[in-house]
């Protein structure tokens, strides 16, 4: 078990990495940080891979610091985003390097090298040096240096973030059952939220350099602790509409800013004006205009999506995502109705969630 | 970017080019041509261009003015000085690009020494290694006066600012994660620098070493006052040829093309990677 | 000429070595600081027969004219005794007794006074004695005279044209007055005529060695001293008047030297000589004539000869043999000051072609010849200047700080000849140049 | 505005063709998407159109009017660059006001201008900052922003959404999309992504290896793609590839299985021959043996994606992704039945090329 | 199906042991050689200096007297000749930089925009670089030769006006400008070339798009992307020419007269000529003095520059 404890990170003397942040990392678990450019992920990366020390807090491994460990003494392996290979060796070298440091037998060496190129499907690059290979095959490189040799726990960032669809596609699969084999601790950092959902055991999210929330990907998505969680897990992502508490019949309603009632507010929050709640694109059903009890709108946007189709509907002030089966036929400037599923609505107050009786 | 250059702007480029050209490669061509002219075609008016070809001039050169021996002197001195400057100085300067030491300070100070003129310390400098010279360790190491080791410390010193300076940017360019991932795979920070950094950074440091080569060979001054005959290198050699009958241009022209013509050769060799090295890292897209 | 001077010293090497050829297990080393050149290089096979004979071992360190004072310097301050026996210029001598640089010799030669009497009188007195003792021997003196186109003044048709024009005959000048005239006449364009044959290329009528060298006070010696004044006063002040006066003669010339002159030394001018751009040389070292005469190979028709300066007052000096006190081997040191400057060294040197400081040799009738006119033809004139300049003696050459004010002077004299100030100007800066470096007015020695 | 015609369009460097003699129209207003893999020709076709690469053979034509010799600021096209290629060392005022002082337009006008520009880009707040200071999205509204300010006739974007995280690439796309919708510049629009493509464009133009495969309205190209590999390039998830054999009109065998075809697929099979390819969309296919083709195959992974699951499962050789609503799993190694209907299988010729080009990239 | 690779039989890692050098340290260790070098020979002959600028100090005397306060500071400062020789080193610098600075961007300007013997012309331009101003300026002075040179004989064939270069006192300094460019132009022009090559190309095409002029182009991309690299240039040729002494000595010992006596060169005749080590050592510390002060402004956006990279994580 790893564990970062209150640890704050600052670069030179205004740029703060990460905020008294407290994370665990459990054994074996797939653990993904997920979070926009600048969150503060490969900070967490490299505190664990020992590359950079805390300016505050403690890093830990089954209890006892290793803030002070150096780096070669943590046996981690880490995938770099930037790839990190070696220009001036070959793949098959860039590949046999850790296992060369650890003073494994080179006729080992060979075997494994080849193992791993075989996995990764670049067995044909070997030879070549990494100026010589395209941005896919660089990352793949460099993801099979990190997977060559056992470590204690693997740091991999955004390691297939440069693959095509396809790619990234089938590797994201690999790289999940080659996780449950290795029965490894894995930490993964991605800007993806199908990656996020698809690939982690646990998710954490990440802004600004705090912690926003971790858990499971269920947790993440049924019940996001904010506004930011629950914008940034999903895709497409949630849509919020500007709500209040208003008293109606059969107890107080969340009404919309143009007067439209969306369902029953969760107790508590009466007289409370500006909430937010949040409702995702699946979460709604295109009715015909007018229908009792849905909100009215405009078709602003439709995008094709091939399988499916959004819609962006403005209803008063607040913009609406709506997937709708591909063959819906909308277009821009059209009205619709939106019905929204009560049960899967969430409330948050101060951009924090507030416990919904519907959910 | 689809530029329609017309012909005469190409013509008129190339035309400056060849004027260029001319401008900066003439004198070390009429340095060269002279060193094969008959002592009779060089000092008269108007100028010779055509005339029968002669070695003797290299014959005196190497020969009777043993000018090989100042060249082996030369070699010894800047390459072992060159050696030692990229030695300490790309620990230095890897010390000043990953670990920020002293925070500019000392970088700062070990530039300003480049602002020293020589003139100043070379008085101290020929007193030191006179009183060096006669310790123990001194003479281990050769430092006295007239001896390779005083003028191998004095190129050092004078070097490693430049030195530094431009490899504070090469092991800049080096992305730190190619560092850190050799870390993990268990090397410590010191094989890390011998088995990853210092390789990346090879031709950056190939640069330095052109460039500190290049100083070490054409220095004169310290040469001068800091050795007498045993260790002396060419540009002090070349004054064995001021004689009481004046300057003996052929000679001279034939030493001068000896002792550039290694230059010469080695910065030919060298050019791609002086134009990688020269922009210093410093241009960042 | 070289190739024959390096066989000729090649035959001297195994003559002399292989009969004095001895049992020599731990030589002593001393070492020699000299002027980089020509005759040092013809004094290899000198110093192998001194070696051999006294079971030595000489290094012969070579240093550039320009750099030899403060190379020496430097290592005499530094008492370093990495020079045991050091070159001096006239002007120098006072500076290293006064300090102590080097050793008097006047025990050592007190049994070898022959020796000493041999030296040239005027040279002896100028470059040996200081304060009543003896410093070293001379063994090279680029004493002055003057080098002239003999065969410019002997043509008829210059003759009568520079009679018909100055009102005089046109002979080898004996004041500067017809120096100036005659290097006006000889002054023409391309394309002239010159002995009745049209120029290729201009030509002047003196060669001028106003560079950025000390040697343009050389020069301008043989003016001041013609004129019976000097460049320091028996106070040990610059003479202003007097040192314009000289300075003025001086410009009065440049405008009949080459615009090269300006940027050259003697072996510009020797260089413009043998080019046939010039008719002659102002007060000009009389060393330099094997290199003077190759200008009648080069220049058609030419006749050179060696004379003395207007006035018969020009440059005097000689490079002496000095022993450094820092010195770890002083007697074998001035034993081969004895041997270099001795008359059998002498000889030897003098029929390679150097300037010997010797009576007996520069008197000796075999270099009186024709076949020796190439490379000793110079002897008679150097014999008069000594004879002329006998007794004569500057307090240059007294003052311990002569050598600083050699370094110092062509400054001003420099800026002057080439028109940045007046010669008034000039001479006032080498007043106070001097005032400063003497840090008043200079101490001249009796 | 203007419509852009190729003709036998050919991109030569050295020895190299880029672009092999394509033909397309671009109607005015019209915004097209040139999607395809890198190195397919896209951005060098871009590149011919803004004129900022010489064209080495055919025409370019606005409005019909050829345009090869017309210099690049001479065409009233603009551009916004995968890295924004904004002017790092003037304020994001400046850059914004660049194209308009080029233009030698007044300082009134050029204020008015930038001020208003800004502020339909949300870029109000920034424009005393230099570019060095801004984030990923801000430095792409600031290079739109000077696309936009000088009213060009074709608006042209390579790539310009491809460094974004998800939620700035949603945001970034209505961007654009309604930037389009006010001011209908005629657009064209290169990307890789296939999702941008289909979500921005009318038409999308499929690129490969210099040619054009395919150009037609994102429906089309989704679901009748012309080869196999406009298939395998346009879905997400990616569309799923089984080799078959033995194909008549009885049927034809996906690794193993027999099944049988409807009409439509049966005059396929006669056009094709009896191998080739079979593609399936994640989406159409189901755990179960509900549907008329079956395929037997064990399970490899199930990923829960919360709104839906995704499931791979071996079939033979063959790796197959499945889109399943949430709760659906199989375990590792369990065999299943996966099943589609005919009338969603797609047949292609047997196309090596397709794979590879996965595999490169 | 892959097996997973990291399976059995691997050498088992390092085990955690000790902390190790902390970075701290191990940076500390890495300057220690070059510091060392640095303190021991430049501070101590520096602080030898200084104490000589306090003391009477005439070594050609062989001493280096008792101390005499600040007056060797009153004679220099009051020394209308190292005022004069400051002037001279001032118009050199200026001159010589400045002029090496457009011809060495003009010339990068020029082989940027060629298509064909680029890499040749490169070669070629590093010659001058490559030799050494003791030997090749001594060429130069029998280029500039009145009688013997090539230079004027080209001239006169051109029938242009034949200059006295090394010998008119209103030429000369130009003569030895004119020396330092060909042999440092170059060194400008290879790294604006270098500078030029690396500037990203995109802006550029989006300003071709945008229609902006050269002129406009020029002003408000290329030279202020290039600017940190010139700016390094300069500062190098800077330091370079204010100290210069080689070619000096070889082309005009300081000559004609005084006309091209810069600071340096005039610190040598007052050092290793006249052996006033007191005012030489004087003008030096003045001299270093002047030129840190002057770093302070020209090295410190310079080693910003570093610093922000090296605190870059």
């Amino acid at each position: 078990m790893y564990s970062l404890v209150d640890v704050h990170k600052r670069y030179g003397l205004r740029t703060v990495a990460l905020r008294k942040l407290n994370l665990d990392i459990r054994p074996g678990e797939f653990f993904v940080l997920y979070g926009p450019a600048g969150a503060g992920k490969s900070t967490i990366l490299n505190l664990l891979a020992g590359l950079t020390r805390p300016t505050s807090g403690d890093v830990r491994r089954d209890g006892a610091s290793i803030t002070h460990l150096p780096p070669e003494r943590r046996n981690a392996a880490m995938a770099f985003e930037n790839y990190a290979l070696y220009s001036h060796l070959t793949v098959a070298e860039n590949l046999a390097f850790p296992l060369r440091a650890a003073g494994v037998r080179p006729a080992e060496i060979e075997v494994r090298v080849k193992s791993v190129a075989g996995v990764l499907g670049i067995p044909h690059v070997l030879d070549r040096r990494p100026g010589f290979l395209s941005g896919g095959q660089r990352q793949r490189v460099a993801l099979g240096r990190a997977i060559i040799r056992p470590a204690d726990i693997y740091l991999l960032d955004e390691p297939i973030g440069h693959l095509d669809a396809k790619l990234r596609h089938r590797m994201r699969a690999e790289l999940k059952a080659l996780a449950v084999d290795m029965k490894a601790t894995i930490v993964f950092t991605t800007t993806s939220s199908k990656e996020a959902l698809a690939l982690g055991d646990r998710i954490g999210i990440l802004n600004a350099g705090r912690l926003e929330q971790a858990g499971t990907a269920a947790e993440l998505y049924d019940r996001p602790a904010n506004t930011f969680v629950a914008s940034f897990v999903g895709d497409p992502p949630m849509s919020f509409l500007n709500v209040s508490v208003r008293p109606a019949e059969g107890g107080p309603a969340l009404v919309t800013g143009d007067g439209q009632s969306i369902g029953k507010a969760p107790s508590g929050a009466l007289g409370r004006g500006g909430l937010k709640a949040g409702v995702r694109s699946t979460a709604l059903t295109l009715v015909d205009p007018g229908t009792p009890g849905a909100l009215a709108g405009q078709v602003e946007v439709v995008e094709h999506l091939g399988h499916s189709s959004i819609a962006v509907v403005l209803s008063g002030t607040d913009h609406i995502q709506v997937l709708l089966p591909a063959d819906a036929r909308l277009r821009p400037g059209e009205r619709v109705g939106l019905r929204v599923d009560p049960t899967r609505l969430h409330i948050f107050a101060d951009e924090t969630a507030l416990a919904t009786d519907a959910a | 970017m689809q530029r329609k250059t017309s012909v005469v702007v190409e013509i008129l480029r190339y035309g400056a080019i060849f004027l260029v050209l001319g401008f900066f490669v003439f004198p070390i061509f009429w340095m060269v041509l002279t060193s094969f002219k008959p002592e009779e075609a060089i000092m008269v008016s108007p100028p010779r261009f055509f005339f029968t070809p002669t070695t003797e001039n290299y014959v005196h050169a190497l020969h009777d003015k043993n000018f090989l021996f100042y060249i082996k002197n030369t070699l010894i001195i800047s390459v072992i000085s060159t050696a030692i400057v990229v030695a300490f100085g790309s620990l230095a300067a890897y010390s000043f690009a990953r670990y920020n030491v002293g925070d500019g300070h000392i970088l700062f100070f070990i530039l300003s020494t480049k602002m020293m003129p020589a003139i100043a310390v070379i008085l101290p400098y020929f007193l030191i290694f006179r009183d060096v010279g006669k310790t123990a360790v001194g003479k281990s190491l050769h430092l006295g006066l007239d001896q390779h080791g005083a003028l191998i410390v004095s190129y050092v010193m004078f070097n490693l600012p430049f030195a530094i300076w431009l490899l504070v940017s090469f092991f800049q360019d080096i992305p730190r994660s190619l560092e850190h991932s050799a870390r993990l795979d268990g090397l410590s920070r010191i094989q890390v620098l011998r088995r990853v950094t210092f390789p990346l950074a090879a031709p950056g440091i190939a640069v330095t070493a052109v460039f500190t080569l290049i100083f070490c060979w054409n220095e004169f001054l310290f040469a001068y006052i800091l050795t007498r005959k045993a260790a002396s290198t060419v540009t002090v050699g070349v004054e064995s040829f001021f004689t009481l009958q004046g300057i003996l241009w052929g000679p001279v022209a034939a030493a001068a093309t000896i002792s550039v013509a290694p230059m010469l050769i080695f910065v030919l060799v060298m050019q791609r990677y002086m134009v990688r090295g020269l922009t210093f890292g410093a241009v960042r897209g | 000429m070289r190739k024959s001077l390096a066989s000729a010293g090649l035959l001297a090497l195994l003559s002399s070595g292989g009969a004095f050829a001895q049992e020599c297990t731990d030589p002593v080393q001393i070492t020699w600081s000299t002027i980089a050149g020509f005759y040092t290089d013809a004094m290899a096979s000198f110093v192998k027969s001194f070696e051999d004979a006294n079971c030595a071992k000489v290094t012969v360190v070579n240093i550039d004219n320009s750099q030899l004072y403060n190379k020496q310097v430097i290592e005499m301050v530094g008492q370093t005794g990495a020079y045991d026996v050091v070159t001096l210029e006239t002007a120098e001598k006072a500076e290293f007794a006064e300090n102590g640089f080097i050793r008097p010799m006047t025990a050592f030669f007190a049994d070898k006074q022959d020796l000493l009497n041999d030296v040239s009188p005027t040279l002896r007195a100028m470059t040996v004695e200081y304060k009543g003792d003896v410093w070293g021997l001379p063994y090279y003196t680029y004493s002055a005279g003057m080098f002239v186109r003999q065969d410019l003044l002997d043509d008829p048709t210059e003759k009568e044209a520079f009679k018909a024009k100055y009102g005089y005959e046109l002979a080898a000048p004996t004041t500067w007055e017809q120096h100036r005239d005659i290097a006006e006449f000889f002054t023409r364009k391309q394309g002239d005529m010159l002995k009745g044959q049209p120029l290729d290329k201009d030509f002047y009528g003196v060669g001028l060695m106003a560079g950025p060298f000390p040697e343009i006070q050389d020069e301008m010696s043989a003016m001041i001293w013609g004129m019976g004044s000097d460049w320091l006063n028996a106070e040990g002040k610059v003479p202003v008047d007097d040192v314009e006066k000289a300075m003025d003669m001086y410009l009065r010339l440049m405008p009949f030297a080459p615009p090269a002159a300006l940027t050259v030394t003697y072996d510009g001018v020797m260089n413009q000589m043998k080019d046939c751009q010039i008719a002659m040389t102002a007060g000009f070292f009389l060393d330099q004539w094997p290199n003077a005469v190759k200008t009648e190979e080069n220049c058609p028709g030419a006749t050179m000869a060696a004379i003395e300066a207007p006035l018969k007052k020009a440059y005097v000096g000689g490079f002496l043999l000095a022993v450094s006190s820092s010195s770890a081997n002083p007697e074998m040191a001035e034993k081969f000051v004895a041997h270099i400057g001795g008359p059998e060294i002498q000889q030897q040197f003098a029929e390679m072609g150097g300037a010997s400081t010797l009576t007996s040799v520069l008197t000796n009738p075999m270099f009186a010849t024709p076949e020796k006119r190439a490379t000793n033809g110079q002897y008679a004139t150097l014999n008069q200047v000594f004879e002329s300049m006998a007794g004569f003696s500057s307090n240059l050459f007294k003052t311990p700080f002569g050598a600083k004010i050699y370094n110092t002077m062509q400054i001003p004299l420099q800026s002057a000849a080439s028109g940045q100030i007046s010669a008034r100007e000039a001479a006032e800066q080498l007043a106070a140049d001097v005032e400063k470096i003497c840090g008043g007015p200079c101490p001249i020695a009796n | 505005m203007a419509r852009i015609t190729a003709r036998r369009l050919i991109k030569r460097y050295g020895a190299f063709q880029a672009v092999h003699g394509i033909d397309f129209d671009v109607a005015d207003g019209e915004f097209v998407a040139i999607l395809g893999p890198s190195g397919c020709g896209k951005s060098s076709t871009m590149r011919m159109i803004a004129g900022l690469e010489s064209i080495s053979d055919g025409q370019i034509l606005f409005d019909g009017i050829p345009v090869n010799a017309v210099r690049a600021r001479d065409r009233n096209v603009a551009m916004s660059f995968e890295n924004y290629a904004l002017y790092a060392p003037i304020t994001v005022y400046e850059n914004i006001a660049f194209p308009l002082r080029s233009a030698g337009k007044d300082a009134a006008s050029i204020d008015r201008a930038v001020r208003s520009v800004a502020e339909k880009m949300e870029l109000t707040a920034l424009l005393g900052l230099k570019p060095g200071a801004l984030s990923s999205g801000q430095a792409q509204r600031v290079g739109l922003a000077r696309a936009l300010v000088r009213k060009p006739a074709v608006f042209l974007m390579d790539e310009p959404i491809s460094h974004l995280d998800t939620r700035q690439r949603y945001r970034m796309r209505r961007f654009i999309k309604s930037i389009h919708q006010e001011f209908g510049h005629t657009m064209i629009y290169v990307t890789h992504d296939q999702e941008e493509a289909l979500a921005l464009a009318d038409r999308v133009m499929v690129m490969s290896d210099g040619m054009i495969q395919q150009m037609a309205t994102p429906q089309e190209v989704y679901s009748r793609p012309s080869n196999a590999f406009v298939a395998g390039f346009v879905g997400e998830p990616p569309i799923n590839f089984l080799d078959y054999a033995d194909a008549d009109d009885s049927g034809l065998t996906i690794e193993g299985n027999r099944v049988a075809l409807t009409e439509p697929l049966k005059a396929r099979v006669r056009l094709i021959g009896p191998r080739g390819l079979a593609a399936i969309r994640p989406h159409f296919l189901r755990l179960g043996a509900e549907s008329p083709v079956r395929l037997q195959g064990r399970g490899f992974i199930t990923e829960e994606l919360q709104d839906h699951n995704e499931i791979f499962v071996d079939v033979g050789s063959v790796r197959v992704a499945i889109v399943t609503p949430p709760g659906l799993r199989v375990a590792r190694g369990e065999a299943v039945t996966i099943s589609v209907d005919p009338e969603h299988l797609l047949l292609f010729p047997a196309d090596v090329k397709v794979k590879e080009h996965a595999d490169e990239l | 199906m892959p097996t997973s690779p990291a399976s059995s039989g691997f050498a088992a890692p390092p085990a955690a042991g000790r902390a190790g050098l902390s970075d701290r340290w191990f940076s500390v260790l890495l300057i220690t050689p070059a510091m060392l070098i640095t303190l021991i020979f430049a501070i101590l002959p520096l602080v030898q200096a200084l104490d000589v600028t306090f003391r009477m100090g005439d070594l050609s005397r062989g001493r280096i007297g008792d101390y005499v306060g600040l007056e060797n500071y009153r004679v220099v400062f009051a020394d209308a000749a190292f005022w004069q020789a400051g002037w001279v080193t001032v118009k050199f610098t200026v001159v010589a930089v400045g002029l090496q600075m457009i011809l060495g961007i003009g010339i990068a300007f020029l082989l940027h925009g060629a298509t064909f013997a680029k890499g040749l012309t490169r070669s070629l331009l590093i010659l001058p670089l490559a030799t050494s101003a003791a030997v090749t300026g001594l060429f130069w002075r029998y280029l500039y030769d009145t009688q013997f040179g090539v230079m004027n004989w080209m001239l006169g064939n051109l029938g242009l006006p034949e200059p006295n270069w090394l010998g008119d006192y209103t030429i000369a300094l130009w003569s030895v400008v004119l020396f330092d460019i060909w042999q440092w132009t170059p060194f400008v022009a290879l790294i604006a070339l270098a500078g030029l090559q690396a500037l990203p190309k995109e802006p550029f095409e989006a300003a071709e798009l945008d229609g902006a002029s050269r002129w406009r182009v020029l002003t408000t991309l290329t030279f202020p992307l290039l600017k940190p690299v010139l700016f390094l240039v300069l500062v190098l040729r800077t330091i370079d020419c204010v100290r210069l002494y080689d070619a000096v000595a070889v082309l005009t010992r300081g000559g004609p007269g005084t006309a091209t006596e810069t600071m340096t060169f005039y610190l040598y005749r007052t050092g290793l000529k006249l052996f006033r080590m007191d005012y030489a050592s004087t003008m030096a510390i003045f001299f270093l003095y002047v030129m840190l002060v002057a770093a302070v402004f020209a090295l410190t956006p310079l080693l910003k520059q570093f610093t922000d990279r090296a605190k870059e994580a």
